[in-house]
């Protein structure tokens, strides 16, 4: 709000702070997603508009675009598990022992030198195929980085999917239903939003159900509610 | 590993040389042999019953005889090694902790620095405990602390969710004598970091 | 709380027991100990200069006349363990080849698990080894292979451009009785390998 006011009075609202963050698209692509309240940001910037008395759906539009755009490349983000910004670390205060004086014992070890020989045959078997792999991809041209990321995080979703699966199936044989925080105790914020999405998934495989009764109210995970439609 | 060929002298068998002493003490010098061999080999606490089987004999107070006998060679001698007895009748043969900070930098099983050592401690003290909490009470080194502490089996890990659940193993209640009852160990625990934490009043160095 | 009790007691210095002993005998005594506790821990041949560098000294003669008592002191206890000097004065303390047999079902604990155990062969058996080759060869696990490996000393690296060029150490070909000439190492380990695969036609386990 420094600027001078010929300046000011000159340029829509928007184009200033905080909202042109919204506006400056050549800028968008570089900011750090993470450091954008888009709640924050959109509701005054209707409120601003309300206050000045006009509507103008060019800037609305823009906003609706850079908002997509931002919600797309956090999840891009997490996508990639790129960890979010961690909140100030609030490093758990608890009595820690004293270390504990362990004294040194020798063992004799049984490895021989058989053992050796006998572990060298499964990497020299593996080893033409390895190396030779290793050149075909380091000549081929790389596909673009986003599909790279994708696909690595789609191989390895599917196998934590199953595993959450499996473990939410057998809770479900003892209990009618599961609090959602009962899968989360002690995963930090982004294990927490990795299971929240693979719940997602889920879902849309009919594979479980979810169900939150009151807005932020614990959200409880049930089997599949039969020919009920798709959750919203 | 085979025994070092030796490059001179001595393969003549000692036992044929004192050639004043009766076969019966000959014995009994072999059977210590036999037990500090035990001892030595497997670097970890023996029950009396398996000292005994080393001997050819069910009989714990003979070889309860024998190691005390062995320990006792090795208390006099005011060597670097000790052999300790613990409860429920196990004995073990090991450096003297005391000797240990001189020598770890040659050892080739990776020796517990001090900050490894805390994580440990604190691992036992809170078991069975969530990987993340030890993060957030040791900072994010621990992550390596469990790594090693896990390579040498002291620590054992379960998954849990999308974390761990570490415990101590058997073998950690081994090296200091603690029962293999969660509940009775960590009493047990309890009571020792109040006698290290009394007796230390300096504290060791950071990880 | 046996051992821990006993740990605590021995935190006292044995040394000053010894009331009648004069102050260079209590030093003697110390510095026997040293080596004493240097030779069990590794449990592998040391030169003297290792010795000496435990006792502080650059002094191969004092190194020497201190392993040389130890070894006498082991001579003449008549037990399972000796300290043998090898050739290029090298000296070891092990078990007497004569208890191996006696003892050898009890010991259980193999060197390496079989993850690094195989990486561990195949850097033994092409290096010296860019790194990348071993990671390509090996997986992505072999970070954590090397890194156990290295830590034990069984395997050093040297820079080489932007990767690490590795090879095996003394301690490696130590404990597999193999040369400490490059070459002639990887000739022995040809031989035995090319023995071992016309024999068992049977492809073994993967990782």
């Amino acid at each position: 709000m420094s600027d001078t006011t010929s300046n000011i009075t000159e340029k829509p609202f928007w184009l200033r702070p905080p909202w042109i963050v919204l506006f400056d698209l050549i800028k968008l692509r570089r900011l750090r997603p993470w450091d954008v309240n888009l709640a924050q940001i959109l509701t005054s910037f209707i409120l601003e508009m309300k206050r000045q008395g006009y509507i103008d759906f060019t800037a609305s539009g823009v906003a609706l675009l850079s908002s997509a755009t931002i919600y797309r490349m956090k999840s891009e983000l997490i996508l990639k598990l790129q960890e979010p910004p961690r909140l100030p670390r609030e490093r758990t205060v608890d009595f820690i022992p004293p270390p504990i004086p362990i004294p040194f014992r020798y063992e004799y070890t049984t490895t021989t030198l058989d053992d050796l020989i006998t572990a060298l045959e499964g990497p020299l078997k593996i080893e033409p195929n390895a190396l030779s792999t290793q050149y075909e991809v380091t000549e081929l041209v790389s596909p673009p980085p986003i599909l790279e990321e994708l696909d690595a995080f789609l191989t390895e979703i599917d196998q934590h999917i199953d595993e959450l699966n499996e473990k939410i199936q057998e809770l479900l044989e003892e209990e009618a239903s599961i609090p959602f925080s009962l899968l989360t105790i002690g995963l930090d914020r982004l294990d927490l939003i990795r299971t929240f999405l693979m719940l997602l998934f889920l879902v849309s495989d009919r594979k479980i159900d979810l169900i939150q009764d009151e807005e932020f109210g614990e959200i409880l995970i049930g089997p599949p509610s039969g020919g009920s439609e798709e959750l919203e | 590993m085979g025994p070092h060929r030796e490059v001179q002298k001595n393969l003549s068998d000692p036992e044929n040389q004192g050639s004043g002493q009766t076969s019966r003490s000959d014995k009994e010098m072999r059977d210590r042999s036999l037990v500090e061999a035990a001892l030595y080999v497997t670097g970890r606490p023996l029950e009396l019953r398996t000292l005994g089987s080393v001997l050819g004999t069910r009989s714990k107070k003979r070889a309860r005889s024998v190691v005390e006998a062995v320990k006792q060679s090795y208390d006099s001698r005011t060597g670097a090694l000790e052999i300790v007895e613990l409860s429920d009748e196990r004995f073990v043969l090991q450096l003297k902790p005391k000797f240990v900070e001189h020598v770890r930098r040659l050892a080739t099983r990776p020796l517990l620095t001090s900050g490894p050592l805390r994580t440990l401690a604190y691992i036992a003290y809170r078991q069975p405990v969530i990987q993340s909490q030890v993060i957030s009470v040791r900072g994010s080194h621990a992550y390596d602390h469990i790594r090693i502490l896990e390579t040498m089996g002291l620590v054992e890990n379960e998954r849990f969710g999308r974390t761990k659940l570490l415990r101590t193993t058997r073998i950690f209640s081994d090296y200091f004598n603690l029962s293999h009852d969660l509940t009775a160990m960590k009493r047990q625990l309890r009571s020792i970091f109040n006698i290290v934490e009394k007796e230390s009043s300096t504290p060791v160095g950071q990880q």
